[in-house]
């Protein structure tokens, strides 16, 4: 065919005043403002655009819009773009994909030649020895992947998402969604009406007689004029459950893609018929194009489709599509009549020359043949919506059954018409869409805390009374006398699905995973129906008995880019965290938080807070804030210990176990008053304890006076720790005796730090050392934090980060839930079995601990490897001697600056937790050590005297 | 019993590269690749589920054990369930001994699939990384490694530079959010076809005189002695199924189905530790093949690879709702492309070609439950959470012998459903929420 | 994205909830045999239909209430609304 | 000592914005924030006057918002937030009333402008209609991936919201604000209370 630039056409969407020069395979090529890349191409004579998929047959347009499975390019980094659809930009690098050395001459097109063996499920058949060789193959077939290069370098561009709640969103802006858009805006609904294409007005676009031009413009007035929200290149790609609806935005101004989630109310589904094509020998050579094509391309762009053309029609798209031919030029030198039962049976010869042969063997030459077969009814949202598409014979496509309430279907979709009857269904359906949606709108407003109240009563539901849109008869036109491409994309034929369904593939969904037909870049929206009555035929059975494929989400593809938008993850940090990061912090992520884990050297962190006094900012620990008289009782049922008798002023710890026994979080728990106390817990495990509290509270214990607030990052907390501590908090707090008579261990005091009122602490000790623990209110958490650093100057005073602690807690034998636990470990396994309170009428986890009381559980013990300079890694395995059975793991190591040694915490079973066994720890090396099981927990100072100084 | 002495073998057309071109040739289709049959009255053993589950172990009851008349019913046609659904990657580097046995001898069984099967299943050794991007997740990897190198299985923690190296597409610099930290290699997984696996297995069990039956749901389990109603649940024995095709008497009744195992079983009256959530996928338009290995983030609960066809397939952890509905969401690509994309910004213009989910069973300790139940003649086969695909192989011939012989096989006792009255369960769920 | 009616906030998408799973009664702790308690723990009725449930309002009111759903089309029965405190334990 | 020294926001670091926008970010951590529990019908309730979802105007001029079914917000100066929390405690001994002074666990974000409602689409799920969230209205939800506090509290018959999160999230939320107002021209005004 020989495609060229027609004079100005009365419907044309291109600016003939402004050229763009793009290049195309490294050509230099220019088209105007509004082509589509592929039209611009056209219009410069191009006919070839891509090559298939398996077999390397040269392909041109086909159907010239967004679906058209020939059209995909490579444009820059973004492969696999719709040159039917995207519009031309100046300065565009367009690459034809899947070629290989060039579009012209592809050497793989010799698997033509031998197409005959490559049937469907070649694959499966042979490259089965030698088995050694199947790599060799798999890379070899690997090539053959279709679709354009990802680049190494492509950024992330700028995407972003908005949610919006609309009470109608119209999915179509052809003349029935643009009055369904219309009639439910003036009933008063808030409408959103979502356009594929780049503009509204859906196949009038593209029609050329006057009165379908006086229609669109008066449409167009009418949209402008009123409220509706219009998205055009825009696409409503899922619904979801509760008419939750994915819509991308692709012409957004700073967005590259948006992504809109948009709850409505009622969705009107309009998306119109996409045209399909019709299967014959060699139906998928260049030339070949439907009757949507050659008038998108007449009368969208200008561009003169060829010279001499054969039209196959079986609708009037296709009479139109001839008259369109006709008037501008095209000679039309065989019009085919479908309805009439002549059938198009071949397309030969080259692009250029092509032959088209009717069934009964009359040939006619051309260098274009168009076809008008009929309809695909794209049904996916009513698909997602659980809707079942009923086939119908006499109109020969699917049409909805039973879509749910809030779903309502118009335009081709549901039946056919003049364009005054599809308009008028189309109001129907948008006044009775914004009924509908006044009365889900009453409902949500009533039931939301935060509305407006309503007036009157909820509007009653609203019967459908539309009049139902008449289906006119169409010939059931597949397949003709010959077989031919079904699925463009994927290069399947009419012969494999027939060959499939011979050899016991024969369900639509067998079939289709087997051939792979339907799962290109199209979906099955231009092969669905053809692909099903393929598989019909070979059954004997109609399309109606074999049934439909199920359409999945998306309707249409959206990058990822899209679909990821803004990427919210959230980070907290602590208000310390500025003066971390002007001192050379080195920070850890743990959860959300962005944690100190060291300043540079933590050996030399820990060696200053045994030796002076260190700060660590603790902010992360979970803390909440208990309030009322029924707390003991709460605490007594979270905490595997007792809790009624713990005074004012007195801090104690605590272990939590979930109800089968596996420990669930730790930490300590103060009295500040009377009915006031605060809770910690392990930073990890904040969220989740204060939602299990409510749990317990809200419906365990619902008549229990207690009140529960997280106060986490109301307060900043740092502990002071060392032996000088003491000293340093002694110059900041106001009010307080911090002697050790009177302020002991596991005491807490309410004080004003460093002019700050409103601080508590408490002297508790994860490091092992004398240590007082700050909480501060955050406002003035960095004030007291540099007062500290200030006044301990002279004291030797330094941060220590995460990583500090973690070495002196491992030096003392601290275990930490999560690290030296695991999912299966039950409380007693800890070591903390006189923790565990049997004898309490009720605590969460109690009767599997009871249980496991008599069970030999395995023990998390202190380990010291006998060569003191090897640190066995966190998951070494301890084994039994020389064997591989399994006998435990180390869990937590380090080499102790204090000791000079390793040392460890690890899971034994419970024949090695006796003190002083010797076992066998298998390195990541692959060598055994010996290593000796400790008598305690802590490696260092056991009896605690420093912590209680 | 009837099976190989009763003649019901046949010779199937062999499938080979020479075969391919004789035919080819000479134009001919291939014969049918499971018979259509009547459904009997009655059957040695029925396997309820035409999965890659109840087809293995169909193909095991005939190979292994000369039981060949034996029926698979599926209520739908074969592998319409979590067979076809899934992603496809297999894998042994699982956290406990008995966990990394079972699955190693399953990788075995995929190895030699192609030729025990003669059909080619693709199966794609390409090495398997699963990401760290934390301390914590760094520990878990050593762990598994550990334990997994004890059994003799393949598996290491390499740094971000070795990472680099396997997979050139993943962001390893020093990323602000989800840095790369480490990861544990596994070099014997990779991806198989799916549907070839099964297709090979009911191809091959039809060959040895198994019934296939599609479209036939099981209605009722027929049982006589049990503690419950109708002579169900503990204590009582099968005696046969209902289905919407007539009652079948059968002494043994195998339940292999995935999402409907509760449903299933509570037609025998056996309750099941399980809760069915959905698990969602996805999948790209293809583009030229650049990511060599799977890739899977546990924190970020996506694993991610690229099939011989250019596509990029991708899953999640299942949806944290239980429900039966499998239409998908919203949100389930939304995370899933963000979370993509932290791995590899590169490929924000790749375009998400479709969704699908499928029905996961999930047990509270990740691992299944196999094997015998508290009523005689059924067995299950379920459970199986996200980890069923990469199983069946070894599932199939370990039920199989269960089902025979009467014996719990060893390489399945951890698995059995009597765990949960004693509370031991396996220690899998230590792993990672998501462990694909 | 389902739309989980709180009794107490109104509709709110299930991304501002926690799902809680089905809804049980814990035995007594007292009396508990084994076999109660880990059927406590572990098993379920999972059914293919009704369902009563728990959900936490984690962005929204911070309740833990009960509701219906059909596990097999995701519908839930309208709770009681607020003020009538039957459908929230809280 | 000295005197108790200056709250610090935890919002460090902000942004060269357009000068003369119509949409108004500012921060208003500083402001008193009270939380005050109590049964949701009882005569703590009564006095408070917010229901669940709505908003009052206390006595001694600060804002009360039903943040929750028995819990509410208190907002104002130390004075007036002071006034309004003061004997609620004591106000009925059948019912337990805790009030928290709770101005430093919370950032506080106030968004103000004709285009506040379709910036904070961008981030929070919430539909902002006037019929569903009127003047007044009070919710919590996820804005930017964090919980949120958030109630309408219009200026001079211009829409403005406030946004409440957890204070440690103070930096990043502000960081996300910025960025989604960002195509409205979204200025930065001073931090006040």
């Amino acid at each position: 065919m020989t495609m060229s630039r027609l004079e100005a056409q009365p419907t044309e969407v291109i600016d003939r005043s402004t050229t763009q020069r793009f290049r195309w395979n490294g050509k230099r090529f220019s088209g105007f403002e509004g082509d589509t890349i592929a039209s611009a191409l056209a219009a410069a004579g191009e006919h070839v655009f891509s090559r298939s998929m398996k077999y390397h047959r040269p392909r041109g347009i086909l159907t010239a819009d967004y679906w058209d499975p020939n059209l995909l390019v490579q444009v820059g980094d973004d492969p696999n773009v719709r040159a039917g659809h995207r519009l031309l930009e100046a300065g565009m690098d367009v690459q034809a994909q899947n070629v290989w050395p060039s579009l012209r001459h592809d050497i793989k097109a010799a698997n033509g030649l031998v197409s005959r063996f490559l049937t469907a499920g070649f694959y499966y058949k042979t490259f089965m020895r030698p088995q050694k060789l199947w790599p060799a193959y798999e890379r070899v077939l690997a090539t053959f992947a279709p679709g354009g290069k990802v680049d190494p370098d492509t950024p992330h561009r700028y995407h972003d998402k908005r949610y919006t709640h609309p009470d109608v969103v119209v999915a179509g802006a052809g003349p029935a969604g643009i009055e369904a858009a219309l009639a439910a805006a003036a009933a008063g609904a808030r409408v959103l009406l979502v356009e594929h294409e780049h503009a509204v007005g859906g196949h009038l676009r593209y029609a050329h007689p006057e009165p379908a031009r006086a229609a669109l413009s008066e449409l167009r007035a009418a949209l402008d004029a009123s409220d509706v929200e219009v998205l055009t290149d825009s696409t409503v790609t899922g619904r979801y459950e509760d008419n939750w609806l994915g819509i991308v935005q692709r012409n957004h101004p700073i967005a590259v893609e948006r992504l809109i989630k948009a709850r409505a109310k009622v969705l009107v589904v309009a998306p119109g018929l996409i045209e399909r094509p019709f299967v014959f020998s060699g139906n998928d050579r260049p030339g070949v194009i439907t009757s949507g094509a050659a008038r998108r391309l007449i009368n969208l762009w200008g561009v003169k489709p060829g010279e001499r053309a054969v039209v196959f029609t079986a609708n009037s798209d296709g009479d139109a599509a001839a008259a369109d031919l006709d008037r501008v030029g095209v000679e039309v030198a065989a019009v085919i009549d479908g309805r009439d039962g002549r059938r198009v049976s071949a397309a030969q010869g080259s692009s250029k020359a092509l032959e088209a042969v009717l069934a009964g063997g009359t040939r006619t030459e051309a260098d274009l043949l168009v076809v008008a077969a009929g309809w695909t009814a794209p049904t996916s949202l009513l698909n997602m919506s659980g809707d079942r598409p009923v086939y119908d014979p006499n109109a020969a496509r699917f049409f909805p059954s039973d879509p749910p309430g809030n779903v309502l279907a118009t335009g081709g979709l549901a039946g056919d018409g003049s364009l005054d009857e599809l308009r008028a269904h189309g109001a129907a359906t948008g006044q009775l869409a914004a009924e509908r949606a006044a009365a889900v709108a009453h409902r949500y407003q009533a039931r939301t805390a935060r509305a407006l109240p309503v007036t009157g009563d909820e509007p009653a539901w609203v019967a459908d009374l539309r009049v139902p849109l008449r289906r006119t008869h169409h010939p059931e036109l597949h397949r003709s006398d010959t077989h031919g491409m079904i699925d463009f994309s994927e290069d399947v034929g009419s012969k494999d699905l027939v060959a499939a369904a011979r050899e016991g593939y024969d369900s639509v969904e067998l079939a289709k995973r087997y051939t792979t037909a339907t799962m290109g870049s199209a979906q099955g929206k231009l092969e669905t129906v053809n692909t099903v009555a393929a598989i019909a035929e070979a059954r004997g059975e109609t399309i109606a008995q074999v049934g439909t494929t199920v359409w999945r989400p998306p309707y249409a593809p959206l990058t990822l880019g899209a679909l990821a938008g803004r990427v919210f993850e959230p980070v907290r940090v602590s208000s310390i965290h500025p003066w971390h990061e002007a001192n050379g912090v080195r920070t850890i992520l743990a959860g959300q938080w962005i944690r100190p884990d060291h300043y540079g050297d933590p050996a030399a962190e820990v060696r200053n807070v045994r030796a002076n006094v260190g700060l660590i900012d603790v902010t992360p620990l979970g803390k909440l804030d208990l309030r009322g008289p029924d707390i003991p009782k709460l605490l007594n049922l979270l905490y595997t210990n007792k809790w009624s008798k713990l005074p004012v002023g007195k801090v104690r710890y605590g272990m939590m176990c979930a109800e089968d026994g596996v420990v669930l979080d730790d930490g300590v728990t103060g009295r500040l008053g009377e009915d006031h106390y605060l809770m910690t817990t392990t930073s990890s495990g904040a969220a989740g304890v204060w939602e299990w509290v409510e749990n317990w509270l809200q419906t365990e214990r619902p008549h229990w006076r207690v009140h529960v607030t997280p106060v986490t990052t109301a307060y900043s907390s740092i502990n002071v720790a060392g032996p000088k501590s003491r000293e340093l908090v002694s110059r900041v707090v106001e009010g307080v005796d911090l002697s050790p008579e009177a302020f002991k261990y596991m005491e807490v005091r309410t004080a004003t730090v460093a002019g700050v009122a409103g601080c508590f602490m408490w002297r508790i000790g994860f490091t092992g050392e004398l240590s007082f623990e700050l909480h501060v209110p955050a406002g003035h958490g960095m004030h007291v934090w540099e007062a500290l650093m200030e006044a301990g100057a002279d004291l030797g005073v330094g941060p220590f980060g995460l990583e500090g602690q973690r070495i002196m807690r491992l030096e003392k034998g601290h275990f930490i839930v999560g690290q030296d636990t695991d999912g299966l470990t039950l409380g007693p396994s800890t070591g903390l079995s006189p923790l565990i309170k049997l004898d309490k009428d009720d605590f969460a986890g109690l009767p599997e601990l009871a249980w496991a009381a008599d069970r030999k559980l395995p023990m998390i013990v202190a380990i010291q490897p006998d060569d003191p300079n090897v640190v066995p890694e966190e998951a070494a395995q301890i084994v039994r001697g020389d064997t591989n059975e399994i006998l435990g793991r180390i869990t937590s190591s380090r080499m102790s600056p204090m000791l000079g040694r390793a040392i460890c915490l690890g899971q034994v079973e419970p024949e090695l937790a006796a003190g002083g066994t010797k076992v066998t720890v298998l390195l990541v090396s692959g060598e055994r050590i010996s290593a000796t099981v400790m008598d305690h927990h802590a490696h260092f100072d056991p009896d605690g005297e420093r912590l209680r100084g | 019993m009837r099976g190989i002495a009763g003649g019901m073998r046949r010779r199937p057309p062999k499938y080979s590269a020479a075969t391919l071109a004789w035919r080819g040739l000479k134009g001919d289709y291939w014969p049918r690749v499971w018979r259509d049959t009547d459904l009997k009255r009655s059957y040695d053993a029925v396997v309820i589920g035409g999965g890659v589950h109840g087809l293995a172990t169909a193909y095991y009851l005939a190979r292994n054990h000369g039981m060949t008349n034996v029926a698979v019913l599926d209520k739908a046609y074969l592998g319409s369930g979590a067979s076809g659904r899934n992603t496809a990657i297999v894998r042994a580097n699982y956290l406990t001994p008995e966990g990394v046995a079972f699955y190693d001898r399953s990788l075995q069984l995929y190895n030699s699939m192609a030729l025990d099967l003669n059909i080619n299943v693709m199966f794609s050794e390409r090495g398997h990384l699963t990401l760290a991007h934390s301390d914590a997740a760094l520990r878990t990897m050593h762990w598994r490694a550990e334990v997994n190198k004890l059994q003799g299985v393949n598996s290491s923690v390499i740094g971000p530079d070795e990472i680099k190296e396997v997979a050139s597409s993943l962001d390893t610099s020093d990323h602000p959010r989800y840095p790369i930290l480490g990861a544990l290699y596994h070099p014997p997984g990779g991806i198989v076809r799916h549907d070839a696996v099964v297709w090979g297995y009911a191809r091959a069990a039809d060959h040895m005189g198994v019934e296939m039956h599609q479209k036939t749901e099981v209605l009722d389990i027929l049982c006589t002695g049990g503690d419950g109603a109708d002579g169900k649940g503990a204590g009582g024995r099968v005696t046969g199924v209902r289905t919407n095709r007539g009652d079948i008497s059968t002494p043994i009744v195998i339940n292999c189905t995935a999402g409907w195992a509760g449903l299933i079983s509570a037609m025998a009256g056996v309750r099941l530790p399980i809760t069915t959530h959905p698990l969602q996928a996805a999948v790209t338009e293809p583009v030229k093949v650049f990511l060599p290995t799977v890739v899977v983030s546990g924190s970020l609960h996506v694993y991610i690879s690229q099939t011989d066809r250019g596509e990029l397939v991708f899953g999640a952890a299942v949806d944290a709702v239980a429900t039966y509905s499998i239409r998908g969401s919203l949100e389930f690509t939304e995370e899933l492309a963000g979370h993509v994309l932290e791995l590899m910004p590169s490929v924000s213009r790749m375009r998400l070609l479709r969704q699908w989910s499928g029905l996961c069973d999930m047990t509270p300790d990740y691992s299944p439950v196999m094997g015998f139940t508290p009523v005689d003649g059924f067995l299950v086969d379920v459970g199986w959470g996200t980890y069923g695909f990469k199983a069946a192989p070894v599932s199939g011939e370990q039920i199989a012998e269960a089902a025979a012989t009467g014996r719990t096989p060893e390489l399945i006792a951890p698995f059995a459903l009597s765990r949960f009255d004693t509370g031991e369960l396996v220690g899998e769920k230590g792993a990672a929420a998501v462990g694909h | 994205m389902l739309l989980v009616p709180c009794p107490n906030c109104g509709p709110r998408n299930s991304a501002d909830l926690r799902y809680g799973g089905e809804s049980h009664a814990r035995p007594d702790p007292a009396t508990a045999a084994p076999l109660q308690w880990r059927g406590y723990l572990y098993l379920r009725d999972n059914p293919a239909g009704w369902l009563r449930e728990t959900w936490y309002c984690r962005s929204g009111c911070r309740r833990w209430f009960t509701l219906e759903r059909n596990t097999a089309t995701n519908e839930f029965r309208d709770p009681p609304q607020p003020g009538d405190k039957r459908g929230a334990k809280a | 000592m000295a005197d108790s020294p200056a709250f610090e926001s935890p919002v460090v670091r902000s942004y060269e914005t357009s000068e003369d926008g119509d949409l108004l970010l500012t921060d208003v951590s500083a402001t008193i924030k009270w939380l005050v529990r109590a049964s949701p019908d009882g005569a703590v309730a009564d006095q408070l006057g917010a229901s669940f979802g709505s908003s009052s105007a206390a006595a001694s001029g600060a804002t009360v918002l039903g943040s929750r079914p028995g819990e509410w917000i208190v907002l104002g100066t130390a004075a007036e937030a002071a006034g309004a929390v003061e004997g609620l405690e004591g106000l009925d001994s059948s019912d337990l009333v805790s009030c928290l002074d709770w101005t430093h666990g919370r950032a506080l974000f106030r968004v103000t402008g004709n285009e506040a409602a379709r910036m904070l689409e961008k981030v929070c799920s919430l539909d902002w209609s006037d019929p569903m969230t009127p003047d007044g209205a009070v919710a919590s939800a996820s804005v930017a991936k964090v919980t949120c506090d958030v109630a309408r509290n219009d200026v001079d018959g211009t829409p403005s919201y406030l946004v409440f999160c957890d204070r440690s999230f103070g930096q990043y939320l502000f960081d996300a604000l910025i960025d989604a107002g960002d195509e409205f021209g979204l200025v930065v005004g001073p931090a006040g209370g």
